[in-house]
C-alpha cells in the first residue's frame, strides 16, 4: 500500500503519540502483495492500533504461519522481531516464545488456511491454553499464496475460480474460539478501520488469550464467475488461457456502518457479504448468549461483527502456571542451576 | 513331584556354583505388585556392595501381561547383559515354558509349589526349588489383594535365604522404602521373613552366593531419564513442552519433579514451564518459539515424535535457533516395539526434513552421560543455534544403572553462544544475522525485544540475505548453504570426543561402538582379549564425528561397526560424513529389541576374528548388502 | 539515445550470428500478462517445427514481483538449460541491471524505449535495440487495463520480425489460444501486427534467426504434473488425497481436469474421488487408509509435505500398505525456495520415518517419463506393497517440455499384485498376512470385506507374526524385519533399469545422473566428446538400484556423480546401498535453485578430467567433506 | 472381559439373529485391557448392536488410532478386517478406506487423546467432510496407555493420579461436532447399556458423519487422591513406591436411569459424573437449541446424555463428490484406463 511506500522522512507535521513516535515509526517493509489486498488494510490498521496505544516496538512480537497473511508481519513494525515460521503451526511457536518472556506482546498473524485447515489443532490448544496474545485471522476463504484453492472457511456451496464447488461445511472460527474458551473475542472486515482498529487495541490490551476473525477480500482469487461486472478483456484472457495470467491493482473495499447495522459488502468478484454489527446494548460479557446469538444470525445468512465476548477477569497461561514474574529468558546461571551441594544431596538420594 | 535342592540325582549336571557372578530373572505378570519387590531384591544387592544390573522387560498394555526383570550380579563390575539364565524365577503361568527354556545347564529354577505341575513341566538338566508363595500367603492374609501384593516380597525373602541376602539390608532398604508409609514397613518385614523362614526351613542354600564387597563404591543407582532430565535442570532448560510416549515419558515427569523441589520459589513461584503439548508437532514448535526468544527449551520423545517434528526440525537447521531434543530410542519402524530397545533414530536425526540438512546429536553410554549431556546440549545448541538431539535409548533411559555419582563444577557458567547485548548494539557494532563475521560459520543472533531502534530482524524458514532480508537469488542462497556446512565443521571441534580403549597388543582390528551397547561391549573386549583377540576400541559420543574418529578407522585395516539396529545406521554416517570405504567397516548388529549381550558381542566379533581376512559380513565389491 | 541494430559502433563484438540456435530471456512482473504472451513466442517456434526448452522463473508471491521466461532455441534439439542470454528482453525496471548483465558479449538487448535511459543502463559489448512498447500501446488503446495486456503480445509482434518467427504460424496459434474467446482473437492479432509492423519499419532483423525445421517432429509440450496426473489416471488411482503446495499443486489440479474429461459416466457420476486434505498428514492418511482398503491412490506434495507425512510413510512400510506419492521437489530446507527447483529430497524420501526403513523411488527424467512412471508407480507398489515415490522437480513439473507423444498398450493389464480372493480363500488356500510363501519377501493380502469367514486379519503399526497376531517376541519382529529386507531386494529387480549412454570410445571414467539433469548432461556429453572427453554415462531410474548400476561402476575407475543438491545424496545411497568405496565417487553438484546447464556441467566435468587422478572434488582418505 | 475368555462352542440355547448368527460370532480376541475397565463395557455394546442389527461381520471395518481405546477392534468383531493405525490419524485413515470402498459399513474407535489432543484436527475436517462413519470415542479424560496423564477432555481444576492440577479448558468433543457439522450426536456412558446400545445402532445405521462420546472410566488412572474409600494397602503402597505398581480388577461401573433423570456417577477414585439423561420429548432435530441445551446444563456442572441432534436428510462425502455406486476399489482396467485412442486426441492437443 501507498504509505508502505513512502520514504521514512519524518515530516514535522506527522503527528506524535505519547512516546514522541510517528506511525511511520511502526511501519515496515514495502509490501509485496497484491494492490487492494484486504491484508495489507488490516496491517494498516496494526499500525494504528499500535501507534494509538503507543507501543514499543521492540516490546511487542510478529509471529505467523505461511500464507499471504502470514509475510504481513514483514510490513509493519520494523522495529518489532519478526517470525515467519512455518505453515499452521504460528500458535505453537508464538506459545513457546510467550513462556521464554512473558514481558513482551504477542501479535499472532494467521490466514484462514493457516488455522482453520492444517492450523486447526493449534489454533484450538493455542487458546485453550490460554496463551496471552492477540491472535488475528486475515480471513479470506481462499488459499492464496498457493492460487484459490478452498479453506476450510469457505462456506458450503461457493465456488471456486476454477468453477468447483466447496462441498464441506465452513468452519467459523468465531463460535469454536468461544467454544475453546477464549477470552476475547472479536471479527471485523478489513475495510473498516472504525471498528477494527478499537477491537485490535482491545486484543493488545486484554490479558489472555484474544481471537479476532477479519474479513479481507482477496483480489486475485475471489474473482470468480457470478461476478456482477460487464465485459472485461482482462477476465476473458484469464479464463481464455485457463490461467492467472493478469492481476489488475484493485482498489481496497471498505465499509463503514453503524452498530446494529446490516451492511451488505460486495467483494471484488461480486460476491456479497451481509455483516451485522453487534448493538451498542449487545453484552459481551455472556458467553452462552454470544454463541447463540452468532449461530441464529448465521442461520440468516449475517455474520456478526463487533466484540463479541469478553471475560474482564481472564487469567493466562503464566498465572495458571505460577511462572516467576521475570521472564524466563533473562534467567541466569544462578537462578536457573541448583549448584554442587544439591547435587551431593540428589546423589545420596539415589544410593 | 519335582525334586528340591535337597534331592539331587546323579544324572543332571552338577549345580552351578558362583559368587557374586550370576544372572536371576524373574517372570510375573505386570500390574502385581512385583516391580517394587524386585527392585528391592535389586537395591538389596547393591547395598551389599555387589554390582548390579537390573533390567525390567515390560509389555505395551497396563495390567495383566507379562513382565520380567533381569537381575546380572556381577563381581566384577560388569553392568551389561551377559546372556543366559543362571536362576529363573517363573511366577507367570503364561510365560513359564519359554522362562525354564532359558536356563542354563546346571541353572536353577525356583517356582511356587502350591500347585503341584507335571514334570514335565521341567528340565532334568536344571535344579528346582519349590516354595508355596500361594500357600503361605492365603495363610497368612485374609483380604485377597493383600494376598496378592505381599506373595511377592515373600519369595524375595526365600530368595534371601537361597543366595545369602543379608537381611539387615533389606530391612534397611523397606525402612527407606516406606518410611511415607510406617504401617507398610511391618507388613512387608513380616512378609520377607515368612518367605526367609519357610526357605531355612526346608531349603539349603543353593550354588549361586553373595557376599559383601566394594565394587559399587559411591556409585548411584539412577535411570537415565531422570539423569537426563536433572542434566536439563542443570543446564539451564526453563520451558519444557513434551507429549507422552513410551520411553520418554519419565524423562519430562522427572524433569518436573526436579523443577519442582530446586527451581520454585518460596512464594510458589516457578523458574520454569513445563506443558504438555497436545502432539509432538505442538511440542516442538514451542520449543522453537522459545528458542527464538531467548529461553533454553527442550522437548523428549521417541521415533514417532521424530517422524512428526521432522518439518520444524529443518525450519531450526535453517532459521538457525537452538532446540534440544531428548530422543529416546524404542523398536522402530512406526508404532513397532514400544517397549523395546534400538538404536534405530541415527539416521533420520542426523538428517531430519527435507532438502540438505545435517543436525548435531550428543550419544550418552548410561544415565552418567545423560546427565552430562543433558547439560552440555543447552550450551551446544545455543552456541551452534541449531537443534541438538541427546539419543537415548529405553535400555539407557527407562532402566536404572549403577554410575558415578554426578559431577558439578560450580564455577561452570551458562553458555549463551553469541548473542548481540544492548549494549553493543548501542556502541554500533555491526549486527548481519547471517553473516558470518567469526569466520566460524556461526551468526549472531538477538533477543526479542533488545533494543528499541536495533538489532530486530525478520527470521523466516525461505531464503534470505546476510542480513536477513528476504532473497530468491541463487547466490545468496548458496552463500548461506555453504555457511551453514563450515557451522557444522564447527561443531565437530565442539561436541564430545571419541573415547578410546587401546588392546594390550598392538592391532589392525578396531572396533566402534556407541550408547547402551558400552558396558556389554566392554566386558566382551576382556573376554575376547582372554582368548587371545586383541581389538582397539573407541566408543563415538557424538555426530558429527571429531577428527579423531576418522583417525582411528584410518589406523586399522578392519572396523567392527557395532550396533542396535538393522541397517548398520552408523556405519552409514561414517561412509557419509568421513568417505570411508565401506570394505573397511564390518557391521555388528543386534536389533531384535532385547539389550545386546556381551557373549552375543563375543561370539559375533570372536568369530569375525577367525574368519578369513577378505571374507567380510559386509562384501567389499560393489554390489547390495547381502 | 543508444544505437540501435542499424548502427554499430566499431569497438563492440561483432552481433551474434546464429540459426535456429540461441537464448532469449524475458524478465517480466508477475500477473502483468506476460505470461501467456511468453508462451505463445516459445509456441510459434515449436510450431515451425524448431525445439524450443522454455522455463519459468517466478517468485513465491501473487502479483508485482519479477518473473523471467528463459527460451532455449536449438536446432540440434537440446532440451537443457544451456547457460547464457543471447537476447535479453528485460521488461521490468526492477531487475534491468541484472537482466543486462546476463546478456553474452555480442548478444542482444530488446527494450521498451518509450522513455529514455542514461547510457550508463546500457553496455558497450552488447546491441540494444529500442521498440517504444508503451508509446504504442497507450496510442492504440484508450483502457489502461488493455494498454498493460496488450502490450506484451506487442513486443511479441516486434521480436517476430527481428527473429524471423512466421507470423502464419502465429496466427493459427491466436486462433486456437483464444477459440473459446473469438472477442479477443482479433484484438491480440492487432496489437501482434502493430509491434511487427513498426519494427519492419524502423529496425533490421538481428543475426540471431528462426528457419522452418522439422526436428521437433510430433513431439508434444507438456508439464511434468500433468504429464503424472495423466500416468495417475492411466494407472487406475481412484482416489486423489492433497494439500496444496507449490510447485505440486498443479499435478492435483491436472488429475481433477483428466477425470472429469476421462471418469466421468454420462450420469456425471465419478469413477474417482479427489479430496483437498486439511493438510499432508489427512492426505497421506487417506491415501493408506485407500490403499488398505484396495483403492489405487495417491498425493503429491513437495519437501515440507514429506516431512510431515514421515509418520504414516513408516505405517506403510511396516503394515505393508500401497501408497504412491509424487514429491515435486523444491528448494529446500524447510519452507526454503518455493518456486526454485532441487534435487534435495533423495536421502529423505529413501529412508523416511524413524527406526529401519526403505523406500522405494521412481527417477523420472521428463515428462515423458512421469506418464510412464506416474501409471508404474501403483502397479509396483500393489506388488510390493509399500510406498513408491515419484520424485519430480519443480524444472520436471512445472516447465513445458518437448517429448515424444505418450504411449499407451492397451492389451496393457492393471497389476494389482498378491491379494487373496474369495474364491482362493473358499478353496480353502493358506492365508497368512506376512507370510513369505513365494520366498520374494512379499506376502498376501486382503481386501476388506472379500469373505464372511475367511482372511479376515487386524493391521497394526506394531510388530506382529506371521500370521498378523500381536507379538513382543523378538524373534517374530527380527522375522518381519528380514522379510523387509527381502523384498527390497526384490524390488530392485523390478523397478526401471538404468538406461546406459556408452562413450563413442572406451573409457575408465563414468558418470551417473538422473532427472532433470538429464537434458543438460547430454549436451555436455556431446560438448565433452567434442572436446576429446569420452565418457560412459548411466542414468539411474530407481530406488534401490539394479544389479547394472552396480556393474558399471565397478566397470570404472572413477564416476561423476551429478546431483542438484548440496549433500550429495545419490552418492550417498549408493555408497550405503551398494558398499561403493567413495574414493571412486566424484560429486558434481549444483543446487542455486536454477535449473542446472550443460556449459556448467561441461566446465566441471572437463576440470575433472584434466585435473590429475586422485586429486578429487572428494578427498579420497578419510575423513570429513572438504 | 470373561465372555471374550469362553471358548466359541455355539451352545443351542444362545440366541441367533436374522442371520442366524450368534454373539460369539460378534466377539474378538482377548482382551488385554485392565479388568474392569469401561472400554471393555463399550466392546460388549458394540457386539451388542452388530449383533441386534444383524451385521455381516466382513461387511463392517473397524479402524482407531493409539491407545487403550484404539487395542479395542482387536477385542471384537474377529471376522471383520480392522486397522489399528497412527496415533491421533483414524479419521483420515477411515475417510480413505471408505473413499474405496462405500459398500462397507465404517466403525472408527479412538480415545480422547487421540480424538482431542493430537487428533483434534483430523476429527474436526473428517465431520466437516461429511464421511459416512461411526465415530466413537472412548472417553476417559486420561491418557490410559502411557499412563494417565490429562487429555484435552479433563476438565479445568481436575486432579492427575501425581497430583497436577489441569489448567486448560477442557474440550466438549459433543459441542464441538455439533459445531462442524456432524449429522448424528450422541453421547453416553459406558456402563449404560440401556442408553448405548441403541445410540450405536442408531450411528451405524445413519447415513452420514455420526459422532458419540461415550464417557468410559479408567481403573488404573482415574485412580487419585480425593478418592472416599478408607486404607488400602493397595493405594498405600504405590503412593509408597510413587509407581503404579499395583493395579486391582474392579467390576465395571454400570449405571441404569431413566429419561430426564440426573445420575450422579461415582468413578472408582470416588470422583463424580452428574449425567442428564435428555427427556424423551427433547426434539433431537433442532441443532442450536442442542447447542443451547449442552451449553446450559454444562454451566450447571452436569453432562447431557442421549441422542442431542440427528438430521435424518443427511449426505455423505460420497453424495457430495457424486462417486459412481460401485466401490473404486472394485473398478478394473476397464473401467479406469481410458486407453489409447483417448491418449492420441491427448497427444494431439498438446502439440
Ligand atoms: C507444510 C506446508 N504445506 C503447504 C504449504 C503451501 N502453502 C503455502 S501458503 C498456503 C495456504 C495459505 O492460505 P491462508 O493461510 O488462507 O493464507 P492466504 O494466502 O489466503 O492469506 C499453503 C497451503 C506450505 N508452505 N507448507
Ligand atoms: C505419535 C505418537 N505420539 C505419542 C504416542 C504415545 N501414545 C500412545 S497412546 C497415547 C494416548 C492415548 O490416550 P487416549 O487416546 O485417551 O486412549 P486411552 O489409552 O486413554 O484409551 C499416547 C500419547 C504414540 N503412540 N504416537
Ligand atoms: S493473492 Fe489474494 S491474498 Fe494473496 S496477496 Fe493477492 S489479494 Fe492478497
Ligand atoms: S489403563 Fe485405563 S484405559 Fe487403559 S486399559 Fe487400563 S483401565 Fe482401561
Ligand atoms: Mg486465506
Ligand atoms: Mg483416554
Amino acid at each position: 500500500m501507498t504509505y508502505i511506500l513512502k520514504p521514512k522522512l519524518h515530516h514535522p507535521s506527522l503527528p506524535k503519540n505519547d512516546l514522541g513516535l510517528t506511525r511511520r515509526d511502526y511501519e515496515g517493509k514495502v509490501s509485496t502483495l497484491c494492490a487492494g489486498c484486504g491484508h495489507d488494510s488490516i496491517s494498516a490498521a496494526i499500525i494504528a492500533a499500535c501507534f494509538d496505544l503507543a507501543i514499543e516496538p521492540h516490546r511487542l512480537a510478529k509471529i505467523s504461519g505461511i500464507g499471504c497473511s502470514s509475510k504481513t508481519p514483514d510490513y509493519f513494525l520494523s522495529q518489532s522481531h519478526g517470525f515467519n515460521s512455518v505453515h499452521g503451526r504460528m500458535p505453537s511457536v508464538l506459545t513457546g516464545a510467550n513462556l521464554a518472556n512473558r514481558d513482551l506482546i504477542y501479535l499472532g498473524v494467521s490466514g484462514d488456511g493457516d488455522s482453520a485447515s492444517i492450523g486447526l489443532g493449534q489454533f484450538a490448544h493455542s487458546i485453550r491454553r490460554g496463551v496471552n496474545m492477540s491472535y488475528i485471522v486475515e480471513n479470506n476463504g481462499v488459499y492464496g499464496l498457493t492460487k484459490g484453492q478452498f479453506s476450510a472457511t469457505s462456506d458450503k456451496g461457493s465456488k471456486s475460480k476454477k468453477g468447483v464447488e466447496n462441498t464441506e461445511s465452513g468452519i467459523d472460527l468465531v463460535a469454536l474460539a468461544l467454544q475453546l474458551g477464549a477470552t476475547y473475542v472479536g471479527r471485523s472486515f478489513s475495510g473498516d478501520k472504525e471498528q477494527l482498529v478499537p477491537l485490535i487495541k482491545g486484543a493488545i490490551s486484554h490479558h489472555g488469550p484474544a481471537f479476532i476473525d477479519v474479513l479481507s477480500p482477496c483480489v486475485a482469487f475471489n474473482n470468480h464467475a457470478g461476478s456482477t461486472k460487464s465485459f472485461d478483456y482482462v477476465r476473458e484472457h484469464n479464463d481464455a488461457v485457463n490461467r492467472l495470467d493478469v492481476i489488475l491493482g484493485r482498489t481496497p473495499i471498505t465499509a463503514t456502518y453503524a452498530p446494529g447495522e446490516v451492511r451488505e459488502v460486495t467483494q471484488h468478484d461480486g460476491s456479497v457479504l451481509r455483516l451485522r454489527k453487534i448493538h451498542e446494548d449487545y453484552d459481551p460479557t455472556n458467553k452462552i448468549a454470544a454463541a447463540n446469538y452468532l449461530q441464529e444470525r448465521h442461520a440468516e445468512g449475517e455474520i456478526v461483527t463487533g466484540l463479541l465476548y469478553v471475560d474482564p477477569n481472564a487469567t493466562d497461561l503464566h498465572d495458571r502456571l505460577e511462572t516467576t514474574a521475570r521472564p524466563l529468558n533473562h534467567l541466569g546461571t544462578a537462578e536457573l542451576t541448583p549448584g554442587a551441594a544439591a547435587l551431593a544431596k540428589i546423589n545420596a538420594s539415589l544410593r | 513331584m519335582p525334586d528340591t535342592i535337597t534331592e539331587i540325582s546323579g544324572a543332571k549336571p552338577a549345580p552351578l556354583t558362583a559368587v557374586n557372578d550370576f544372572v536371576v530373572k524373574f517372570a510375573n505378570v505386570n500390574g502385581s505388585g512385583s516391580a517394587s519387590a524386585n527392585g528391592l531384591f535389586a537395591k538389596s544387592i547393591i547395598r551389599m556392595g555387589v554390582a548390579v544390573a537390573a533390567r525390567n522387560i515390560f509389555p505395551s498394555n497396563i495390567q495383566g501381561l507379562p513382565t520380567w526383570y533381569e537381575v546380572r550380579v556381577s563381581g566384577q563390575g560388569y553392568l551389561g547383559r551377559r546372556g543366559g539364565v543362571d536362576l529363573a524365577v517363573p511366577l507367570n503361568p503364561q510365560t513359564w515354558d519359554d522362562d525354564v527354556k532359558e536356563i542354563v545347564p546346571g541353572g536353577y529354577l525356583f517356582y511356587d509349589s502350591t500347585k503341584p505341575l507335571p514334570a514335565s513341566k521341567f528340565r532334568d538338566d536344571i535344579h528346582v526349588i519349590g516354595v508355596p508363595l500361594t500357600q503361605l500367603c492365603n495363610d497368612a492374609y485374609k483380604i485377597p489383594r493383600e494376598r496378592q501384593l505381599f506373595k511377592n516380597i515373600t519369595y524375595v525373602g526365600a530368595l534371601s535365604h537361597l543366595i545369602g541376602i543379608d537381611p539387615a539390608v533389606m530391612e534397611t532398604l523397606l525402612k527407606e522404602e516406606f518410611a511415607s508409609k510406617p504401617k507398610l514397613i511391618g507388613a512387608n518385614l513380616n512378609a520377607f521373613n515368612m518367605g526367609r523362614d519357610w526357605a531355612a526351613k526346608h531349603l539349603m542354600p543353593i550354588g549361586l552366593q553373595l557376599k559383601h564387597s566394594d565394587v559399587v563404591g559411591n556409585r548411584i543407582f539412577v535411570e537415565g531419564n531422570a539423569a537426563a532430565a536433572l542434566g536439563a535442570v542443570y543446564g539451564g532448560a526453563t520451558v519444557c513442552a513434551w507429549y507422552p510416549i513410551t520411553p520418554s515419558t519419565s524423562l519430562a515427569e522427572a524433569f518436573t519433579g526436579y523443577c519442582e523441589d530446586l527451581r520454585t520459589d518460596a512464594d510458589g513461584t516457578k523458574r520454569y514451564a513445563i506443558v504438555q503439548g497436545e502432539d509432538e508437532i505442538a511440542s516442538i514448535g514451542i520449543v522453537v518459539g522459545a528458542g527464538w526468544n531467548g529461553a533454553r527449551a527442550f522437548t523428549c520423545t521417541s521415533g514417532p515424535g521424530i517422524s512428526l517434528m521432522n518439518e520444524f526440525i529443518g525450519l531450526s537447521y535453517f532459521a538457525e535457533i537452538p532446540a534440544v531434543i531428548f530422543d529416546v530410542q524404542r523398536g522402530g519402524p512406526s508404532t513397532g516395539m514400544p517397549t523395546r530397545t534400538q538404536q534405530s533414530d541415527l539416521l533420520l536425526a542426523a538428517y531430519a526434513s527435507h532438502g540438505d540438512t545435517k543436525h548435531v546429536m550428543l550419544l550418552p553410554c548410561d544415565p552418567g552421560e545423560c546427565f552430562e549431556f543433558g547439560a552440555l546440549a543447552f550450551d551446544l545448541s545455543d552456541r551452534l543455534q541449531t537443534t541438538v538431539f541427546v539419543m537415548l535409548d529405553l535400555d539407557i533411559g527407562m532402566q536404572e544403572w549403577l554410575v558415578e555419582p554426578f559431577k558439578w563444577d560450580d564455577k561452570r557458567q551458562l553458555d549463551r553462544g553469541k548473542v548481540m547485548t544492548a549494549e553493543q548494539l548501542e556502541a554500533g557494532a555491526f549486527f548481519g544475522r547471517y553473516t558470518d563475521v567469526d569466520k566460524d560459520g556461526i551468526p549472531y543472533r538477538t533477543y526479542p525485544g533488545t533494543h528499541p531502534t536495533k538489532g530486530a530482524f525478520f527470521t523466516r524458514g525461505t531464503s534470505r540475505n546476510r542480513m536477513a532480508g528476504y532473497s530468491e537469488k541463487g547466490i545468496d542462497y548458496q552463500d548461506n548453504m555453504e555457511r551453514l556446512l563450515a557451522k557444522f565443521k564447527t561443531a565437530a571441534t565442539i561436541v564430545p570426543k571419541a573415547v578410546q580403549r587401546p588392546a594390550k597388543q598392538k592391532t589392525r582390528m578396531g572396533a566402534l561402538y556407541f550408547g547402551s551397547t558400552t558396558p556389554a561391549m566392554h566386558e566382551a573386549l576382556d573376554h575376547l582379549e582372554a582368548q587371545g583377540h586383541h581389538i582397539d576400541a573407541m566408543r563415538v559420543r557424538a555426530f558429527p564425528f571429531g577428527q579423531e574418529v576418522y583417525d582411528f578407522i584410518a589406523a586399522h585395516d578392519e572396523i567392527c561397526v557395532v550396533e542396535q539396529n538393522r541397517d548398520a545406521q552408523l556405519r552409514s554416517l561414517l561412509m557419509i560424513e568421513g568417505n570411508i570405504d565401506p570394505a573397511r567397516l564390518t557391521s555388528i548388529l543386534h536389533y531384535d529389541g532385547t539389550p545386546i549381550t556381551a557373549r552375543f558381542l563375543a561370539d559375533a566379533i570372536g568369530n569375525r576374528m577367525q574368519a578369513q581376512k577378505g571374507v567380510r559380513q559386509v562384501g567389499k565389491k560393489p554390489g547390495p548388502n547381502p
